[in-house]
């Protein structure tokens, strides 16, 4: 009976996360759109274009390989799998302890890794340069990365995020500096992975400024699809891993009755529209910068989350 | 031991050393030769001195030696060397006269303080005589490096030699003594033979440094 | 007893008339395989020494100490002489030597062997000094017998350095004398080796240290000790090749057991100064200075002529530092060495044959033209820079690491010895035995029994040492103290 | 169990002279490999015994030093070494049933291959410190052997002269070592050292020795410069061996020397190991981003695995002296899967890049391209080598990163403040670099695999031989199945940690669903399989919901070409181009990397240039200046050999007049 309970909430985590992920996206659009005062599409824009993607045929380069048809489905399985361990309306899920943070991030850097790759099946310029820059950007997102889950996990005393979540719940976290500076470098790595401005621009297609998009231009048809989704699902993801950590309020516990989760899930779409908002905000609010400036902002972060690790020390909490 | 035998060998021993500072001292070739020839016969003095008070006749034989062969055999075929190749005026030194006494003196005082720092049961007579002997051998060593010609190098090998002699025979009842002389009357032999065959230009060593490498077969 | 006598006599009578008898026979193949046979049998006579108890007489003498360096010697002599058989061939071929001078040559080889051994087995120090001294005269006259101009040049410079050495050494031999004489008496038998050893602790200790550097300088000359080297890189490069073998691999030996003889008799009077510290340092010199000349060598004689004075600047410290084990690895590091060397210059011997030169710029690729003689150089280098499996690495472990336990310093300054060699002996070696083959490249005629025969006693000491080899190197360390 | 091992050893000497004749005929080689394969499959199954088992067996033979002999052993330590060393020598060996089909001189190979496993062998089988360091140095030189066995390339016989060198150097730091252990008593087997510790003093100058020695044939560094130049010059088979394999024989002799024989470690112990590994880790995975060769690229990235491995090894050292003895189990165990995790796909990617090597003849990336195409098979499990490598789960690179992970974060219960601070900043390296393999591992595959060929002997390659393949395809298989459960890993190891750290991992193959748990599982916990089985499932459900709801059809078209048609392969991006952010980036303050372009005047027909120069800072500032050394040295010294008679007499005079004057001098 448990058990069956028990797979019930995760296949309904992982739907949610399905689901929710390109109302998100569609949401930031919109809210972008109005800033700058247009219509902007309709919130629901995003399904359309996935729908129509699927019904379309695939139209590959010639000399495309396998590899480049399969890594469509890895990205996604990958992200998926990923977006589907981040507690969001109730943490102590079923499989929530097969993946901690750090296999969570090394998941969505296998996703990179085989999209990077996919960029340079067809040898075109554009694939390798999104390819390259990727990686470059990865090289430094990545440590940063970690090193936030070191300042958390090193305060929480685990890496497990239905732990680290209930812990950021409990009282005995206080304020800290580094929690702080973890916060800041979190959002910073999370526009980069999601490759937002003023990192890159989901928008843009010109060869010169885009990363991702540069990565994923010969796709088409049902991978781009696939692609897109998975995008979706990361930008939820980081929304979502932001929210669990740093306002972990209501999430429901295992042992929730059905009122709890309501509201669990209440607040965690509240969370989503909150993030997606700022992000909108941010994202208006700032211009794109030069790919050679990129390192300096991640440097940043990757600072910031090391004297996080570091400064952990100096303030238990007051 | 009766004072005068023991004054006399002190005499010809330290007079040996003197002969040896002459060598040191004298930069003509032919001179030098001839000084050669009077440390021969201080050398072969002493030797039949050392013979007498040792009563010891083996030692005749060395004195003999030492006279026929180094006071006269030698310096005579030298002479000869010297006017074929026509060497007879050169000059050698390699430091100055005045340095290399110096030197000399440093040698002497040095042969002295670790000779006779040599606990006095050993009788008087032998430590004396190994300090000059000493002295000689150094002086000797001092005269081929400070010189360039072969010739003059071969006399000062031949002094040092002298000291050997030297002190073998002040070393009382020393057997193989007069082998020895005999050996290195040959080895002397030997020496004077190659720079005659082997037309050791006037010099073992040439300044001029390409020859060397091309007899080493080695390109620097 | 009486038989005893015999052996040791033979020993020397045998070289003595194979001397006289190669002097007036003709023809070299005949000569050659005589003097083969002469050394046979002194090898055999010296083999028979270990069934001897320890004896000595006024003028010869047997102990554990130099049973080991006869039968060395006298090994590697009959290996020499096999090799010199079919090297001398082909000099005669090629017409560098002629009949006469290859009588001439096969008589003083017989020489040599009688003066290394005379030397070995003498137990007067006077008596050592003049077999030495022969020894080396008739080397400085087999090193000319080219005469070529280089050959006569070293030649000339091994016979002015040596006699200069030979006077140092005499003088050191008075002077012992004089030490001895007011406790033993007058007379030989103050010259005596057992009886001085017997008194050795009454002897002045002043006189003894002077004489010590005496002899240490003396023969330190003969042994090849930096700064008294120089005759050695070029009497090893113009000679015949059989006599750089039997210089690298015996006669550096002998004087070595000189000074050894002399080392103990100084270790047994406790006002002495000690000679270790003396023979380390000198020993260090050579070791490392030699190390360093071994890379613009370009004469692959002159190479391993270097090396031989680096491990003899090992051998001398190791003995310098004394105790069992260093002594232990001394001797067998002394063993190892000159079968190594002695080998090597085999194989040199036959490589500058076939490529018609010395010069390492004009050989080059051995392994791809003449395999077997290539790969035997490599062994050798891998041997002699003590690499594993080869007997060189277990000498240089015991060298070093006994060594390290005492004086860390000391031990790192070998080391950087040591590896820097390595680093000398690879360059050249590269270039040689491997990469394209340079140079014309005539078939080989070698005979290769003798080099790998030396290649296989250091391979195995290198994995398994003989008990009973084992414990008569242990007891001679014991006497050297 | 040793002597089997023993026999096994043996058996592998006695063909290695046996190769000679047989490398003589083409039927030669077949047997060579073959026997080597079960040799070393032999002490596979002997070591994984022992070790299961869980006794230690020992023998005495009377080789070696006369009155120590050979002492041999087999503990948990060397038997887990043994599996790790003579499952690569297995792999290799198959491999080179094809691989040595190309082989041009089989005769400067085929006898020193045996020889080498059995050198390997025998420095992990040794318990005294003699014939520990014969095996030791003998390894060294049978590898010089393979690495010159292409020495007509004057660059490969530089890197063996390099390689002897350094092998030369650690062994004499290594006997230091043990010479310190030994005492003035000489006693050289290791029972002894154990029982009789150094005093603290001399452990830490027996740490730096070992450090220096081990460290020097590991690749730390500075330590490394040989690694990059020795693994490529040989045989890729021998390649895969030094790399994948030697390089843990060196990590064992560190272990055995530091955990077991010195004695109980100091709190600073760890620094410097800690600080060597996680620069080493940087260093070593930015160097292979900017090589354009494919092996060299393989062995800087084997610097950066062993820098990791250094890592754990430090943590392990630190909590040890800390008696965390759980943490100390945690990091080790961390270690030790990394050195066989790397030891596989190292030896898988090796593999594969003789492989390419075999059908294009061709090391320069810039001059492959589109492999995929042409060597399917190969270039399948050399995806999974990278992907292995590039620590992405499910496959067992990531496992033992997150266990080095798990432990890093239990520093914090350190009692040193250095180490504190040290370790999480440490931790940040160790991330940096997983992250540029990573990126190092899309460039190289992206730019040999994929894309269009950029050469025509890329173009025409052709699929290496089937044995090839297949031991490939065992080893990528080994990856995963580590990757997926690697529980049943961590068991096993624990009577190794049990043995060096003093304590054991909790028990893996209770927990349930089979997943990992360092500690407790609220702490931390990992499940390949499920993550694996997820993946899986999810991909398949998406594929198979999509194709059956939405279209599954393909056309085939152009490529998107911006309007300039059939652009030649050249207009790719190359392997430099791919570095050039991340050159930019590190590059610029590591290696000093400049970029010169030169571009042709306006409607000139000449071609621009462009180059990147990386110089690395190792090798100016540590190598070069010596080597300058010893040329002046040589250079001044030199003229002691073109001195005349009278100098060279002088020089006797001086040494006669100063050892008198000492005497004067003397008390």
């Amino acid at each position: 009976m448990a058990l069956i309970h028990n797979f019930v909430f995760q296949g309904a985590q992982m739907l949610l996360v399905l689901l929710l992920a390109p109302l998100l996206t569609g949401f930031v659009r919109k809210v972008k759109a109005r800033l700058l005062r247009r219509r902007g599409p309709p919130l629901v824009q995003p399904y359309r274009d996935l729908a129509r993607l699927l019904r379309k045929d695939v139209v590959l380069a010639g000399n495309a390989s396998w590899l480049f048809r399969v890594i469509p489905y890895l990205v996604f399985a990958a992200t998926w799998v990923a977006a589907s361990l981040v507690p969001t309306f109730r943490s102590g899920l079923m499989f929530s302890w097969t993946a901690d943070l750090i296999a969570l991030i090394a998941l969505l850097g296998s996703a990179r890794f085989f999209l990077a790759l996919a960029g340079m099946d067809v040898g075109t310029g554009f694939g390798g340069i999104g390819a390259s820059r990727e990686v470059m950007i990865a090289s430094l997102a990545e440590p940063a990365m970690m090193m936030i889950v070191f300042a958390i996990a090193l305060i929480a005393g685990s890496t497990q995020l239905s732990t680290m979540a209930a812990f950021m719940n409990s009282p005995e976290v206080g304020l800290r500096v580094s929690l702080g500076l973890g916060l800041i470098a979190l959002i910073i790595v999370a526009i980069a992975e999601n490759a937002r401005v003023p990192v890159d621009n989901p928008a843009t297609h010109l060869e010169l400024t885009m990363v991702h998009e540069a990565m994923v231009l010969e796709y088409s048809g049902r991978h781009l699809a696939l692609i897109e989704l998975a995008t979706f699902l990361k930008l939820l993801l980081y929304v979502s891993l932001i929210a669990c950590l740093f306002a972990p309020w209501g999430i429901g516990a295992a042992t929730a009755d059905p009122a709890e989760l309501a509201f669990g899930v209440v607040s965690y779409t509240a969370k989503l529209a909150a993030g997606g908002f700022l992000l909108a905000l941010f994202e208006t609010a700032i211009a794109k910068m030069r790919v050679f400036r990129v390192p300096e902002f991640l440097g940043a972060a990757l600072m910031l989350a090391l004297l996080a690790t570091l400064l952990r020390f100096v303030s238990r909490s007051f | 031991m009766h004072g005068l035998t023991f004054d006399v060998a002190h005499l010809l021993a330290g007079s040996l050393v003197v002969v040896s500072f002459l060598e040191l001292y004298q930069d003509r070739i032919l001179a030098l030769i001839n000084i050669y020839a009077a440390h021969a016969i201080v050398l072969t003095l002493s030797v039949a001195w050392q013979a007498f008070i040792q009563d010891a006749p083996h030692l005749y034989i060395t004195a003999l030696i030492a006279l026929a062969f180094k006071a006269v055999a030698i310096p005579m075929g030298l002479r000869q060397i010297v006017v074929r190749l026509g060497i007879h005026r050169e000059i050698d030194n390699v430091v100055g006269v005045g340095l290399a006494m110096l030197a000399g003196i440093g040698l002497v005082a040095l042969s002295m303080v670790v000779m006779l720092r040599v606990t006095a049961e050993a009788d008087p007579l032998a430590r004396e005589d190994l300090a000059f002997a000493l002295s000689v051998v150094l002086l000797g060593l001092l005269m081929m490096v400070t010189r360039r010609n072969a010739v003059s190098q071969v006399i000062g090998f031949m002094s040092l030699e002298n000291g050997l002699v030297l002190a073998a025979t002040g070393a009382k009842g020393m057997p193989l003594v007069v082998e020895i002389s005999v050996a290195f009357s040959v080895l002397i032999a030997f020496i004077v033979i190659g720079i005659f065959l082997f037309r050791i230009r006037e010099r073992f060593d040439t300044v001029d440094v390409q020859a060397l490498d091309r007899f080493r077969g080695e390109r620097r | 007893m009486t038989m005893t006598i015999d052996a040791l006599e033979s020993i020397l009578v045998v070289p003595l008339l194979a001397a006289a008898i190669l002097a007036v026979l003709p023809g070299y193949r005949l000569t050659a395989n005589l003097n083969v046979a002469a050394a046979l049998v002194t090898f055999l006579i010296s083999v028979s020494l270990f069934w001897m108890e320890p004896h000595s007489g006024d003028y010869l003498l047997v102990d554990d100490l130099n049973r080991v360096f006869i039968v060395l010697t006298t090994f590697v002599a009959l290996t020499t002489s096999i090799f010199s058989a079919s090297y001398i061939g082909h000099e005669i071929e090629i017409g560098r030597l002629t009949p006469r001078s290859v009588r001439f040559y096969h008589a003083m080889y017989q020489v040599l062997m009688f003066g290394m051994n005379l030397a070995l087995i003498a137990n007067n120090i006077g008596l050592m000094w003049v077999a030495i001294e022969v020894a080396t005269l008739t080397t400085v006259l087999m090193v000319g017998i080219y005469r070529t101009h280089e050959a006569l040049e070293a030649a000339w410079k091994y016979f002015i350095l040596g006699s200069v050495g030979i006077a140092l050494a005499l003088f050191g031999t008075i002077l012992v004398y004089m030490a001895a004489r007011p406790v033993i008496g007058e007379g030989a038998g103050a010259m005596v080796w057992t009886t001085l050893v017997q008194h050795a602790a009454r002897f002045d200790a002043l006189l003894l240290n002077v004489a010590f550097v005496f002899l240490l300088l003396g023969y330190g000359t003969k042994v090849g000790l930096a700064p008294l080297h120089a005759w050695l890189p070029d009497a090893h490069a113009e000679g015949p090749t059989p006599i750089s073998a039997v210089l690298s691999g015996l006669l550096l030996n002998v004087a070595l057991y000189a000074l050894l003889r002399f080392k103990m008799l100084l270790a047994l009077n406790p006002a002495a100064i000690a000679p270790g510290p003396l023979m380390v340092t000198m020993g260090l010199i050579s070791c490392i200075f030699a190390a360093f000349m071994l890379y613009r060598r370009r004469d692959i004689k002159r190479l391993f002529a270097y090396s031989s004075i680096e491990h003899m600047g090992i051998i001398v410290f190791a003995f310098g530092m004394g105790g069992p084990l260093a002594n232990f690895a001394g001797l067998l590091h002394m063993t190892m060495h000159s079968l190594t060397k002695s080998a090597i210059f085999f194989t040199v011997g036959h490589i500058a044959q076939v490529k018609g030169t010395q010069k390492i710029a004009d050989i080059g690729g051995l392994t791809v033209t003449t395999p077997l003689l290539g790969w035997a150089l490599v062994i050798g280098v891998v041997a002699i820079a003590g690499l594993p499996p080869m007997g060189i690495f277990m000498s240089e472990f015991l060298v070093v690491s006994s060594t390290f336990a005492r004086q860390p310093f000391l031990a790192i300054l070998l080391a950087l010895g040591i590896i820097v060699a390595l680093g000398g002996l690879f360059l050249r070696l590269n270039s040689v035995a491997f990469g394209e083959p340079r140079g014309p490249s005539a078939p080989a005629h070698a005979s290769y029994v003798p080099m790998f025969a030396h290649f296989a006693i250091v391979f195995a000491a290198g994995i398994y040492m003989p008990p009973a080899l084992v414990t008569g190197f242990e007891n001679v360390a014991r006497l050297l103290g | 169990m040793v002597i089997d091992s023993l026999y096994a050893v043996a058996a592998l000497l006695v063909l290695a002279p046996a190769a000679i004749a047989l490398s003589a005929s083409p039927a030669g080689r077949p047997v060579v490999y073959g026997v080597s394969l079960a040799l070393s499959l032999v002490l596979v199954a002997a070591a994984a015994v022992s070790l299961v088992g869980g006794q230690q067996s020992n023998a005495v033979l009377p080789l070696g030093l006369p009155w120590l002999g050979a002492h041999f052993r087999i503990d948990a330590l060397s038997a887990f070494f043994l599996i790790v060393v003579n499952l690569g020598a297995a792999a290799a060996s198959l491999f080179a049933f094809g691989y040595g089909k190309h082989e041009e001189f089989p005769g400067r190979v085929l006898p020193f291959y045996p020889a080498y496993l059995a050198a390997m062998n025998l420095v992990l089988l040794s318990a005294d410190a003699f014939s520990f360091l014969v095996s030791w140095e003998f390894m060294s030189l049978s590898s010089w052997a393979l690495v010159v066995a292409h020495h007509r390339e004057r660059d490969n016989m530089r890197a063996g002269y390099v390689y002897l060198l350094m092998a030369g150097f650690g062994t004499l730091a290594l006997l230091f070592a043990f010479g310190l252990m030994a005492g003035a008593g000489g006693d050289y087997v290791f029972d002894a050292m154990r029982a009789t510790p150094p005093t603290a003093g001399l452990a830490a100058l027996v740490l730096i020795l070992a450090l220096v020695g081990a460290g020097s044939k590991a690749g730390l560094v500075p330590l490394h410069a040989w690694l990059p130049l020795a693994h490529p010059a040989a045989p890729s088979h021998v390649s895969a061996l030094m790399s994948g394999v030697m390089t843990k024989v060196a990590v064992y002799g560190f272990i055995r020397i530091v955990f077991d024989l010195a004695g109980a470690p100091a709190w600073w112990w760890s620094m410097p190991v800690i600080v060597a590994g996680a620069v080493t880790a940087a260093m070593g995975v930015l160097y292979a981003l900017m090589q354009r060769d494919l092996k060299r690229v393989l062995a800087y990235s084997t610097i950066e695995n062993i820098g990791i491995v250094f890592v754990a090894l430090g943590l392990a050292l630190a909590f040890k002296a800390n008696a965390m003895t759980f943490a100390a189990a945690l990091a080790m165990t961390a270690a030790l899967l990394h050195v066989l995790n790397h030891s596989l796909f190292k030896s898988l990617l090796f593999c594969g890049a003789g492989a390419v090597l075999a059908s294009t003849g061709e090391r320069d990336l810039e001059k492959l391209g589109g492999l995929i195409h042409r060597m399917p098979q190969t270039a399948f499990v050399f995806l999974v080598g990278c992907a292995a490598i590039s620590a992405l789960p499910p496959l067992n690179g990531f496992v033992s990163e997150w266990l080095a992970f798990q432990a890093i974060l239990v520093s914090p219960q350190l009692s040193s403040w250095g180490l504190k601070l040290m370790i999480p900043a440490a931790g940040a390296l160790l991330a940096l670099s997983a992250a540029l393999a990573g990126a190092c591992f899309v460039r190289v595959y992206g730019i040999a695999f994929l894309g269009r060929p950029r050469s025509d002997a890329a173009g025409f390659a052709q699929e290496t031989e089937r044995v090839s393949i297949v031991a490939m395809g065992l080893l990528a298989a080994v990856c995963l199945a580590l990757g997926i459960l690697p529980g049943f890993a961590i068991d096993v190891l624990a009577p190794v940690t049990q043995l060096v750290a003093g304590a054991r991992m909790p028990v893996q193959s209770g927990v349930e669903w089979l997943s990992i748990v360092p500690i407790v599982e609220s702490r931390s916990s990992y499940n390949g399989l499920l993550v694996f089985l997820f993946m899986a499932a999810s991909g398949m459900i998406g594929a198979y919901g999509i194709h059956r709801l939405a279209s599954d059809k393909i056309r085939r078209g152009a490529i998107w070409d911006c309007g300039f048609p059939d652009a030649s392969p050249v207009t790719q991006y190359s392997g430099d181009s791919f570095a050039q952010p991340i050159r930019r980036v590190f590059g610029s303050l590591v290696f000093r990397a400049r970029e010169v372009g030169e571009m042709p005047p306006p409607n000139s027909t000449l071609p621009a240039r462009f180059a990147a120069i990386v110089h690395d800072p190792v090798w100016d500032t540590l190598y070069e200046p010596l080597n300058g050394f010893i040329s002046f040295a040589t250079e001044k010294l030199n003229v002691l050999q073109f001195l005349t008679i009278r100098r060279y007499l002088s020089l006797v005079f001086a040494a006669l007049v100063i050892l008198l004057l000492v005497l004067a001098a003397w008390p």
